[in-house]
């Protein structure tokens, strides 16, 4: 179980490598440009294949085409680019493919800025392009995390077609730290019969598709894809929960912040207020009724949500609670990180609403 | 004893094609499906249908299909030819799909020199859609969205795309014919049976563009059609062989 | 407990390599670790800044904006981040470079000239080492042989000069007197 | 579908057929016509041979047909 | 006041030009081609352009060009089109510009179909594009109102300098109904100091830009952009109610099935059932307080949401009213439309339920 | 008396320019801003900034200016031109910029005879994200994402602009210059002088493709990477005038 | 009162110019109306049908798939749609493209040989509005004047054929006998 | 700045000076050199020229300069 220091960019392409991935399409960006680059250094030396594509467009569909031939396949981008291969998305979902999106975000809209953010959730989460399609969406918080989930987001991804999105930001990107990389071992993808291989004259024709012109059939398709969907919310909903045993304010936030989060946790109990966090690992499906499991079990009585951008998961915290409990919000923007003293500020003003209402 | 002369071939789907009566994609559908079966291919070979009115070829050929977005055939291909590198990939493509939205998808699998075979289908206009303004569409020629003639200072002018590509050191192989008569027709042939080899040898990139009739959306008859791309398509669009790195042992 | 050091300087000075020789002794000594640099077009500018939080504890936040220690190298890192530091802090800055007082008394400031010793003694582009040697001699954050050893870890034998004026210039450091 | 003995054979599928008149137009011996008596189930004139016996199995005909509704016989 | 029978595609086209817009960009896409067929006839009549782009990617930059350049500039999509838009969409709100952009929906996800759908609901209420960023975004339901809300849309996105979507889809695009134009008058843009048209030696010079690459300079920027928003949720909220006086069932729905909803809704009316219909006429801002009163004040006990999706708006209901009443949903896709008997079948067991609750 | 020989354009903004030190994007900023100058058309100009190392162009000239998406600047331009015919409007691009992602937003920029002016900084590679391969980079060249040399047989072959430019008959004016010494900045000075009298003259696109230096990503001093465009661009880039639509008045 | 129509038949028979006038009429009878074709690549297939929907009250979908009223100019839209009619509803189909029965007896059924006819009064190409004069004639929808002066509105003199030819024709349909 | 008389007169911006050298490189006379013994606020040694009056206002350092740091004046 050696360990070795790798920058999240680095370490979900070698983890990716690990899960026989063996094809990365992608186009340049801050900051996620690494992951291109180490594949370019790495795929030649286990016989795959880092391409460099004339744009992001070109890249989300060298992954259709490289999907529907049924191999492993990844791309990754930063949030303008992300949005640039929206309708790729939405056609490989359409599709039923599988694949691995990393959007390493950085501050919108427009250009907007190179620093870490996490205004991309609504992207990720509510709209994968046009149509009612959805991809799993990971949002990991540490390198270790990364590694371990992208060999559930290859496995998921292939078990139910579905393309999966690694949410992850410009701190998670470039930062390093120690990481176990071989407990992964060495992985295979399933068979995929479905694949267009050639049929070799062995098999039917094999069709990948998305166009159902009679809309009766369009519906069908849609409606068998959203049961698929019921299975995942139902199955592969992660989370962690922090100190939240007997927490009366409840932190929630995923990624980066939630490491933010910890640590004014942390400063809080010290403190003596009962705070605690928790942490959706899976934006899509939201761990909602185990959120409310959480609160409801530990007597929460205020919750707060903190994130890289100006709340754009509060609707599905307080849609997780069924609107039951107050829910403040504390964000930053445009690269900017909270810091551990403002949440604690905040978790502070809460704490003190809370001690108002007992008296 | 009777002997065949001509039939279907294997390659092409047992179903009625969607295009319009005279539709000369017809012709070229069943060019590339004799291709397939003459090289004897179809088992390992892997089509990419593009959004136009050949969206549907997915139905039309009995090998593996794709249904690629609108314009990005080309790197949906590579992504294919790059996982399964023996495999045989081919794109049908039309000019809107090819030359305009897909216009970097096109240059960039060019220049990459991307072992797969492009079918360019240029009948200068948006078949699909009913008839719009395509790259390709002549000066002067009236569309739906160039009502009043195509006018060069304001809508610019015609791509040549086989010209443009020739600039491109990737393309093994670019050659412009048309489906007008059974004497182009055969040659349209040739040529796309040419393309098929150029992949299979390895050789980069290869693309026919096949100057090809819309009647529908041109408002002729399907042979007057004909006889417009003779008379206004060939005089812009030369028929010929633009590129050809082949070495010749591909022919 | 837990040691936020920044360090700073120009692209070309070495700041990437010594601050993840910190990281990875850290790692090597079991305890947990951050280490993340600036990015983006400032870098273009030319100046350079890396974050390495070393802690006994999940680190939060790996980026470092009011540092325990601050490790400056140029006189842009100095002005820009010396006002950063926390009360009662810790500030390793090349006073070959920056020749200017330091202008706070509520943290210790340690001076060595490294860039110059880098030079005087044959090893120019070192002094990003002797700056490291300095810092562990103050600070005892780690093990010096053990330090030292994963100074030159991975440098291949074709290289062994650089081996030695890494060890050289760690310990130009470590025995720097002020 | 077996050949008449004798003369060469063009057999047109009616069903495929869409009266477009392209292989009307290529016949160069003008033996091709739409038949105007006929309709198929989508309601249109499908193309039929005139003159058998005076096909020369050329398969001009068929190479144009878009929707490889033709099937050329010859004898020998 | 004379009507003539226009197309919703041919309508918008027409109305824009009454508001001043001389520029269209776009690239054809069923069911919305017309919008651009009817501008290349219309425009070089009144002395303006309708330039066919290469891809609705550059139709989406020259809006920008042109919005920048002070422009009244409008560009159409359908679904895929809209997805490859939203990079672009993103930027154009980065930039402060106004613009309008229609989408006439389709089935989705990928190339799906080519009938009525709402499925963009998300992508155009919840993410417009990555970052945090908003469009105003208006679902008319009628032909008369995409002419009268398009004056509104280029009037709001003036003011507020925000792209401004109208979402509309195959059903609204294609159908015909009498309509009334005159009443628009002639209408001018506002002047618009800081476009830039070239400083002529006369003032300082103007930059149009979404690049900030200090982080608290982006997040100023940010918290600025979505204070307009505010004033935006303030003033700018549409919506209709029908029949809602004494309503125990409260329909919810909008654009083409608010129209299916009334009739269901006069349907149920017949057979005694205490029906209503809230139609959001702006998606966002969702007038949330008003669907919130507009309940309690008629006491109405379920809700029931009706869309051409898999339930996109359901969330934005839910939390108007916080999570208070129980909300159904009605939702076909693919292109199907529901029936007014359908949705009159729904309703009839939603009143049984509440029946049975009274008992 | 002292005559001033050289001084700072007045159409350059007075900062500090963000290229390195010897980036010779700082050189072509000049020769634009004393094209302006010249020309008299500060006040009616309109400049799109890329993404790409110049993307703070919209900084550095003191016309107005804009800042476009990554690749979309021709589109941009496009707006504005066509929102504003009588204003002079050009473009900034890299070569990832505009002959990878933004490559259908050029062809057709120049397929439209667009009256717009594009300098285009030719430095075969992406300066601004690191160091990547761009689609001018040489074959063998190594970047970060082709670190074992540009293989075209994988990574494909670089794309010449300036000729498959050449093949559309909207493009007025198209030529190669240098800055990698001063008579090439001379030269490269006049050419781009000319591409703004195209556009003033409505004469259709202008582009200038100006062979730039990019001494970080190439790991080169200032000076060698001069001795580079030399030695190893020119031969694949020849410099040279590859159309002349103008008829020669716009000289 | 709501009456919803639907007409179809193949691309050329003048489907959407046909019922434009039946949704003009409406309009100017000040009635509540809705106009919508069928679209898409069916329309490549070669066949074609339109939705009008006429009604005192607001009209929601406008999409018509139970017809009070079919007029059906070919075998296939006969086919598809003859089943779709409401119970009590009406159907006017061309008999010279469909010869065969109608096989339901809860409809009403009228056959009108209106291609024929077109023909055998040299104006082929206005079927389409032989079917129209029908309709006005079964069904009273329309004061058969006003409906005649609009069916020639718009058409500008220099083409005062067809309008010669389209009032013939509604006539023709308008006194056909069964 | 106003000019030596007798001399022509090259002027150095020295906080705009990014030391990248290719003055140096492109005097024909090479008169300019980095001062290594001075140091601009960003740290870079600006160019400076050496022997003034040798320079023949031929102005290749100020059209290689990148960062338009160089003024030349001629002495007329
Ligand atoms: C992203 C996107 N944009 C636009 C369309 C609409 N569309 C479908 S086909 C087509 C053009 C077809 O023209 P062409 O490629 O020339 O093929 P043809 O029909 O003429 O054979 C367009 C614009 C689409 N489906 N997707
Ligand atoms: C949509 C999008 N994709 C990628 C990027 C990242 N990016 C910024 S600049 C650049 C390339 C710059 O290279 P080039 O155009 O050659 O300009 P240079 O820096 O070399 O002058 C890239 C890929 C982006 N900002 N937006
Ligand atoms: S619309 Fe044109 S291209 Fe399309 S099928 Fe019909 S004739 Fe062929
Ligand atoms: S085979 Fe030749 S001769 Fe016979 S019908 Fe066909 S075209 Fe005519
Ligand atoms: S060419 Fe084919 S489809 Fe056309 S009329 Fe002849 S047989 Fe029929
Ligand atoms: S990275 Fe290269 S192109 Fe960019 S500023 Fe530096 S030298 Fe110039
Ligand atoms: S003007 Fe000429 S001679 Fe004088 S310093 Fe500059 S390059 Fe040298
Ligand atoms: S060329 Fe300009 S920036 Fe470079 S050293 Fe000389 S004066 Fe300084
Ligand atoms: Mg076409
Ligand atoms: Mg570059």
């Amino acid at each position: 179980m050696a360990k070795v220091l790798m920058k999240g960019n680095e370490a979900i392409a070698e983890a990716a490598i690990a899960c026989g991935c063996r094809l990365y399409f992608g186009y340049p960006i801050t900051p996620q440009t690494e992951v291109a680059e180490y594949m370019a250094k790495r795929m030649p030396k286990v016989g795959g294949l880092c391409l460099q594509a004339e744009s992001e467009i070109a890249a989300i569909n060298m992954v259709l085409g490289a999907a529907a031939a049924g191999a492993r396949v990844m791309t990754s981008s930063s949030s303008p680019g992300i949005a640039l291969k929206s309708e790729g998305i939405s056609y490989i979902a359409g599709s039923d493919l599988p694949c691995l999106i990393l959007n390493v975000q950085r501050g919108g809209p427009g250009l907007g800025g190179i620093q870490p953010a996490q205004s991309d959730y609504n992207l990720a989460v509510k709209s994968a392009g046009h149509g009612d399609a959805h991809m799993v969406v990971y949002a990991p918080s540490s390198i270790q995390e990364i590694v371990d989930l992208t060999a559930v987001a290859f496995d998921v991804g292939d078990k139910y077609r579905v393309p999966v999105m690694m949410l992850a930001d410009g701190a998670l990107g470039q930062m390093m730290e120690p990481v176990d990389l071989e407990s992964l071992g060495e992985r295979k993808p399933p068979e995929k019969p479905w694949a267009t291989t050639g049929h070799g004259g062995l098999r039917k024709k094999n069709i990948i598709n998305s166009l159902y012109i009679e809309p009766e059939e369009l519906e069908e398709k849609v409606r068998a894809r959203f049961e698929r969907y019921a299975q995942i919310a139902e199955h592969e909903a992660r989370w962690e929960e922090y100190k939240l045993g007997d927490a009366e304010i409840c932190l929630v936030a995923y990624g980066i912040t939630a490491r933010i989060c910890k640590t004014a946790v942390e400063m809080a109990r010290r403190r003596g207020i009962k705070a605690g966090l928790f942490r959706p690992i899976t934006l899509w499906p939201y761990p909602s009724r185990q959120l409310d499991e959480a609160c409801r079990r530990a007597g929460v009585k205020r919750v707060l949500v903190a994130e890289l951008n100006m709340g754009q998961m509060v609707d599905d915290v307080r849609l997780a609670i069924n609107c039951r409990l107050p829910v403040a919000f504390h964000g930053r923007t445009g690269g900017v990180l909270p810091s551990p003293e403002e949440l604690l500020g905040e978790i502070a003003r809460l704490d003190a609403e809370i001690k108002e209402e007992k008296d | 004893m009777a002997e065949l002369v001509f039939g279907r071939p294997k390659s092409l789907s047992d179903v009625t094609l969607s295009y319009c009566p005279g539709c000369t994609h017809g012709i070229v559908h069943r060019l590339v499906a004799e291709a397939i079966d003459e090289l004897g291919i179809e088992g390992k070979t892997i089509g990419i249908a593009p959004v136009g009115c050949s969206v549907f070829a997915y139905n039309f050929f009995e090998c593996d299909m794709i249904q690629a977005p609108h314009g990005r055939a080309p790197a949906v291909a590579t992504g294919v030819k790059r996982a399964l590198p023996d495999r045989v990939v081919f794109t049908y493509q039309g000019d809107g799909d090819l030359a305009a939205i897909g216009t970097a998808e096109t240059v960039h699998a060019a220049a990459r020199g991307e072992n797969i075979t492009i079918i360019f289908i240029n009948n200068a206009i948006y078949g699909m859609t009913g008839g719009q303004m395509a790259p390709t569409s002549l000066p002067g020629q009236v569309t739906t969205t160039s009502p009043y003639g195509r006018n060069p200072k304001i809508q610019g002018n015609p791509i040549r795309v086989c010209e443009m590509l020739a600039t491109l050191d990737g393309v093994a192989y670019a050659e412009r014919v048309a489906v007008d008569c059974p004497k182009n027709v055969l040659r349209a042939k040739k040529a796309i049976l040419k393309a098929f080899k150029t992949q299979i040898e390895g050789k980069g990139l290869a693309i026919v563009e096949v100057l090809s009739s819309c009647p529908t959306q041109w408002g002729k008859s399907p042979a007057e059609a004909l006889e417009w791309i003779r008379t206004a398509m060939m005089p812009y669009y030369p028929l010929g062989v633009y590129v050809d790195r082949t070495g010749g042992d591909a022919e | 407990m837990t040691v936020e050091i920044l360090m700073a300087g120009f692209g070309g000075q070495g700041i990437l390599f010594a601050t993840k020789q910190i990281a990875k002794s850290a790692m090597v000594a079991g305890r947990q670790v951050t280490w993340i640099p600036s990015y983006g077009p400032e870098a273009r500018g030319g100046t350079s800044n890396c974050s390495v939080i070393v802690s006994d504890e999940p680190i939060g936040s790996p980026i470092v904006t009011k540092p325990d220690i601050l490790l400056a190298l140029n006189l842009q890192s100095f002005d820009k981040f010396v006002p950063r530091i926390k009360p009662g802090g810790m500030l390793i800055y090349d006073s070959s470079l920056v020749r200017k007082p330091v202008g706070r008394d509520d943290i210790e400031a340690h001076a060595i000239p490294a860039t110059q010793l880098a030079s005087d003694h044959g090893i120019a582009g070192a002094a990003n080492v002797i700056m490291l040697g300095r810092l562990i001699a103050i600070t005892g954050l780690f093990d010096p042989e053990e330090f030292k050893s994963h100074l030159v870890e991975g440098i291949p034998d074709s290289r062994a000069q650089m081996r030695e004026n890494n060890i050289k210039a760690f310990e130009i450091g470590y025995g720097y007197k002020e | 579908m077996s050949a008449k003995t004798g003369t060469n054979r063009v057999t047109f599928d009616i069903e495929r057929c869409k009266s477009c008149g392209l292989c009307v137009e290529a016949c160069p011996r003008k033996l091709i016509e739409l038949d105007t008596g006929s309709m198929n189930s989508k309601g249109l004139h499908p193309a039929r041979i005139v003159d058998q016996s005076r096909c020369i199995a050329c398969a001009l005909c068929a190479i144009m047909c878009p929707d490889t509704a033709i099937t050329v016989e010859k004898n020998v």
